[in-house]
């Protein structure tokens, strides 16, 4: 556990207060946790997201390439990366899904050792979650904790959703998270594409698997 | 030119139609107008207000005209038996400002009151609107488009022609927006007319006479 | 009804030729209604939002909408918007004063549960003794619902907003709802010129597709879903579930701040802002003060309006940077406790604000007030 | 303390009552190939209404 | 929707979501004799041992005639301490809105499914029902909503800890009513055919055969005709204070069984065969 917590407690109660103070908004950066006993909202702190053909580091827009790039490199020098798969890609409502869902399962193919923990609904489940098995946006840092998951990749998971488990894993781990948005993406992500679709994950594949065979 | 009105009667003469019918008449002559009814509810007899401003540049100001350059008077009572809102009826009245009372013989003020209006420099028109109305246009209902003809004598503050129209929209096919006293007594004036043409026809004979009994005087 | 095609959002809301009419806030609230799309209307009367929801059931009737009725009651109203927004419809509903406390429950269960319901607050007084008249204390109480709160000046503000409004609302990284507030009688029962969209242009329908939370349709998944699950165990992990949420309906309305800027140019609207005495109002008060700003120019006294049309999410960093160097700050209002005084007091050097003039309880605030409150301030700063 | 149901198979006649009557789901499993039920226990909360509802004495509510 | 789980995820997901799609109820027109031969929906749940009302809500769910097209509108209570473990769409809006919710719901729903039976049921408690969403209530019948209302009637308020409610019977000390409650039990079976309602019953767990017929014949009348009622009784056992073994003795001793349905739902009914 984090130790300083009255430290984190006083910084963060303050910003997250003060959340339009201009002046604790200036080097606001998402990074790994643990943040904060409640960590601010990063849209609350200035960050925004990223246009059409951009993505977001960090806090900061770069370019999608850049992005994926980044995408890449974090996974691939991961102790425990995992994949956290939402409901919108677990089920097959549709075609869509169906297709996104096998071209994430080459993207976890492409990363050496890649573990999948499944989000397969948003309830809050009674009695607890068996951390090994999946994750819940109701108490996500648990699952976080228990595994000692380093990088983790958010998709198919409702935007809203997806943004709480963001934040508390924020909040309260070391864990680099990575959201694959179908939507324009999240800023409580250290790393975030926005409209994703099958072919976006082919070509993030594309860009893993380049990085994986140069490194060798 | 920048016309303040505010039009005080009792309910059911027609203020607000009158406001709406007039505002609507400046939009078509070119110019910026706000209508706005005095906001109760209103019923039948009981003291009633409308204002409307007119002007050639943009108009912002929203609410009651609390210092209007034009009062319009539509009933004796607003004064004798004070039926109005707003007490003394001219108060907020502006400087030079312009009187129209639907009566036919001049009404006897306080001395007070008169020496107030003196010292506004208040120009005062009496004009027998209810008698113009049943005389031309065969019904009272038609005081509120006599009062209209009377403001026109007075100020030529839209076209005859502008207002023609604006009536003929009011009455015609097009639904409006109106309270259900109101309403009722749109349904009492149509039906007083064979065609919606002549309706709108007597109505505007009514407006004329009015205009031209203002300019004589 | 005419044969209707949808258009694209930024076409209608920006380049779409315009009509004139001559209209009353409550006919302009029917007529974007009309051009928004609406799938369902859900009425409840109350003075001065009546007219505009009679309108609404008549465009109903004529085709424009796909459902309409009236409800038991405003707080039956919001519910039932919000089991049609879950249902993924597109919907329409409006209240005054106490109708809007009537039903005031249902507000943050709409932004808690991220609806993008466009719903008009036409303002009026809600104390004891009774009265209709046009008060926009309402606004005071709905600026902490987590909805966004738009307040329009006139009708064509009240128009072009409602329709800014859904644009806004369904955007996927916003979704939450708009409250469009006017001040009653001012705008509803003010009979101005308005310049209209055409009637056969529609904006494109609601996607609930693209909604951060689930449709409850039984066919998106995850079909074990509650909207919205309680906290069903007391830990410190599930009650930071809670105020995660909390924080990401925040967040949620800081992201809809660059649809704003793109939908409604800017959330104020700046008039001569390096005056000394600077006017700060909302709605019809920003009316008065603009003509008072201008008498006040006319003899001599150097001062400046800034109009804000968004109260949700209020522009903090604009309103910073232009109470930075006039001397005074006056703010008129058309309610007793002064909550825009209050917003704009916690977001600057709060000694040179003076909250006031307030006119309520249905009185017209007369430019002239307005005037010779800036006057006493230009004698004393 | 905590109690949970237990049976007693060779009285147990498959004739459902048990699983009409209990208010936890998936408990109770009824087992086609011996026509008789299954307890899936775990999640047993001991209330008893099992054995109120069983007349050929099958349930009995223990210690757990 | 049946839920399938896309091509690879299959051995991901936690084994209670598998037996879901493999063993689950969703198209299959399972009924309430097959309970124990397929995986309910409703997972584990936090309701007190030996409770009626969680007995009646799984009763409910396996008398559904289509799980795959239904949606379930709660409202606070205890029964929304359960719905969150119900693998069908179901909504928590707040106390006692859940009719007015539902009105909305099923006319959206009308709108954007017209030819598909989305069947929009409401379960909820007696405070929900008939105390403070009474108007809700019963403005969803006079309108003639196509929704069915389930009531669960444990005759108080029970997850606030034991007070009395307008279901309570006469005579009973519950918090709220220390001297004893002051006037006799409210009829909503009345209440419910006078305003509207095609079709009408009252029933309890101890009778689950019965009480799945009324189910069923509530839901598919509400498809075709309008509005339909039903009142479950379903005794506390916590804030009545008794054992909760004894809860199915006191629910088959005090259950009313009634049924009355309009010569339309009549007739409907004994076209469906039901």
């Amino acid at each position: 556990m984090h130790f300083p917590i009255i430290l984190f407690l006083t910084k963060n109660w303050l910003e997250s207060h003060m959340a339009s103070a201009i002046c604790s908004q200036k080097d606001y950066k998402v990074v790994p946790g643990p943040e904060a006993y409640l960590s601010p909202a990063a849209a609350s702190m200035g960050i925004v997201l990223p246009e059409k053909g951009q993505g977001l580091i960090e806090g900061q827009i770069v370019s999608e390439k850049v992005a994926m790039e980044a995408i890449a490199k974090k996974l691939l020098g991961a102790k425990n990366p995992t994949f956290f798969p939402g409901p919108n890609v677990l089920w097959a409502v549709s075609e869509k899904a169906v297709a996104k869902a096998v071209a994430l399962q080459e993207m976890v193919k492409a990363v050496p050792g890649m573990k999948i923990i499944p989000m397969p609904d948003y309830r809050p489940k009674y009695p607890m979650i068996n951390p090994e098995v999946e994750i819940n946006p109701n108490h996500p840092n648990l699952t976080i904790w228990h595994n000692e998951i380093d990088v983790c990749v958010f998709a198919g998971v409702h935007c809203h959703y997806a943004n709480l488990a963001l934040k508390i894993i924020r909040g309260g781990t070391d864990c680099y998270t990575i959201a694959l948005c179908a939507n324009p993406g999240h800023e409580d992500a250290m790393i975030s594409l926005r409209d994703v679709h099958v072919e976006d994950i082919r070509r993030l594949t594309k860009v893993i698997e380049r990085l994986r065979e140069g490194s060798k | 030119m920048r016309f303040d009105i505010r039009m005080s009667g009792l309910g059911g003469q027609g203020m607000v139609t009158a406001a709406n019918i007039l505002g609507s008449a400046a939009v078509k002559d070119g110019k910026h107008s706000i209508v706005i009814p005095f906001f109760g509810a209103e019923k039948r007899l009981a003291p009633t207000e409308s204002y409307v401003r007119i002007s050639s540049e943009e108009v912002y100001e929203k609410g009651e005209v609390t210092y209007p350059n034009v009062i319009m008077v539509f009933h004796e009572e607003v004064i004798t038996k004070g039926k109005c809102y707003t007490m003394p009826f001219y108060e907020g009245l502006q400087q030079d400002g312009l009187l129209i009372i639907n009566d036919s013989d001049e009404i006897s003020l306080s001395e007070r009151n008169t020496q107030s209006l003196k010292e506004r420099n208040a120009r005062i028109f009496y004009v027998p609107a209810s008698q113009i109305a049943l005389d031309v246009a065969g019904t009272e209902l038609a005081t509120n488009m006599a009062m209209l003809g009377a403001l026109v004598g007075a100020t030529d503050i839209v076209t005859f022609d502008s207002l023609e129209k604006a009536i003929a929209e009011r009455f015609g096919e097009r639904k409006f927006v109106a309270s259900a006293t109101t309403a009722a007594l749109d349904d009492v004036l149509k039906r007083k007319y064979a065609r919606a043409q002549e309706l709108v026809e007597k109505n505007m004979e009514a407006v004329r006479v009015a205009a031209k009994s203002i300019k004589d005087s | 009804m005419k044969e209707r095609k949808v258009v694209d959002p930024e076409y209608l809301l920006k380049e779409a030729p315009r009509e004139k009419k001559f209209l009353i806030g409550n006919e302009a609230v029917a007529e974007a209604v009309k051009r928004a799309n609406v799938d369902i209307g859900v009425s409840y009367p109350i003075t001065p939002q009546s007219e505009a929801m009679h309108l609404v059931g008549d465009i109903y009737a004529e085709g424009y909408l796909k459902d309409y009725y009236r409800a038991e009651h405003e707080l039956g109203a919001m519910a039932a918007v919000a089991g049609a927004a879950m249902g993924g419809a597109r919907t329409f509903t409006a209240t005054s004063g106490p109708g809007t406390l009537r039903a005031f429950e249902m507000f943050p269960c709409w932004a808690g549960a991220r609806l993008p319901i466009v719903c008009a607050f036409m303002c009026r007084g809600v104390n004891s003794p009774l009265t209709i008249q046009p008060d926009n204390i309402e606004i005071g109480w709905l600026m902490d619902t987590g909805m966004l709160i738009f307040h329009a000046e006139n009708p064509q503000e009240f128009f072009d907003m409602l329709l800014q409004a859904y644009v806004i609302a369904e955007q996927p990284d916003v979704h939450i709802p708009v409250g469009v507030c006017a001040d009653g009688f001012f705008v509803t029962h003010t009979r101005e010129i308005v310049e209209v969209t055409p009637e056969d242009e529609m904006l494109p329908p609601y996607d609930p597709s693209k909604s951060p939370c689930p449709t409850m349709d039984m066919e998106t998944p995850p079909i074990r879903q509650i909207r919205d699950p309680f906290v069903m165990k007391s830990n410190y992990i599930s009650y930071n579930a809670h105020a995660s949420w909390q924080q990401e309906v925040r967040a949620a309305a800081e992201r809809s701040r660059k649809h704003i800027a793109k939908y409604l140019g800017s959330s104020i609207e700046v008039t001569n802002p390096d005056a000394e005495i600077l006017l700060m109002a909302s709605g019809t008060a920003a009316a008065q003060a603009r003509v008072a700003v201008e008498r006040a120019q006319k003899d001599g006294i150097d001062a400046g309006l800034v109009k804000v049309k968004v109260i949700r999410p209020f522009p903090d960093k604009e309103i910073r940077e232009l109470t930075e160097n006039p001397k005074a700050i006056l703010v008129p209002e058309h309610n007793i406790v002064g909550w825009l005084a209050r917003e704009v007091m916690s977001r600057t050097d709060y000694t040179k604000v003076c909250g006031g003039p307030r006119v309520f309880g249905g009185m017209t605030m007369p430019p002239e007030v307005i005037l010779s409150e800036i006057k006493n301030l230009a004698r004393v700063i | 303390m905590s109690f949970i149901a237990k049976l007693a198979e060779d009285l147990c006649t498959g004739c459902k009552q048990c699983i009409f009557a209990c208010p936890e789901p998936n408990i109770i499993r009824f087992n086609g190939n011996t026509k008789k039920v299954e307890f899936y226990i775990d999640k047993c909360k001991g209330c008893g209404l099992c054995a109120e509802a069983c007349k050929f004495d099958a349930l009995e509510i223990t210690l757990a | 929707m049946i839920p399938k789980i896309s091509p690879g995820f299959e051995d991901v997901l936690p084994v209670e979501y598998r037996e879901l799609v493999q063993d689950g109820s969703y198209g299959r027109n399972l009924r309430i004799k097959d309970l124990g031969t397929f995986k309910e929906s409703i997972e584990e749940h936090p309701l007190c041992a030996g409770c009626a009302l969680s007995l009646s809500i799984r009763l409910i769910v396996a008398s559904l005639p289509c799980p795959e097209d239904t949606i379930v509108v709660g409202t606070t209570g205890c029964n929304s301490i359960l719905m969150p473990q119900l693998a069908i769409h179901n909504i928590h809006s707040l106390f006692g809105n859940q009719n007015a919710v539902a009105s909305g719901l099923k006319r959206a729903l009308k709108i954007r499914y017209p030819d598909k039976h989305k069947d929009v049921v409401v379960v909820a408690g007696d405070g929900g029902t008939a105390d403070i969403g009474l108007s809700m209530t019963m403005h969803s019948w006079f309108r003639r909503e196509n929704i069915t209302t389930i009531m669960l009637d444990n005759e108080g308020y029970s997850n606030t800890g034991g007070q009395e409610s307008s279901m309570t019977r006469e005579g009973v000390v519950l918090y709220m009513a220390p001297l004893g409650k002051k006037y006799p039990k409210t009829r909503m079976f009345e209440i419910a055919r006078e305003s509207g309602c095609a079709y009408v019953a009252a029933v309890s767990p101890a009778s689950p055969r019965r009480l799945e017929k009324m189910v069923r014949r509530a839901i598919l009348v509400a498809r075709a005709i309008g509005p339909t009622y039903v009142q479950i009784y379903c005794p506390c056992a916590t804030n009545y204070k008794f054992s909760p073994s004894e809860t199915l003795k006191r629910t088959k001793d005090d259950e009313q069984i009634r049924e009355y349905m309009s010569s339309d739902a009549k007739e409907l009914i004994e076209r469906l065969g039901e």
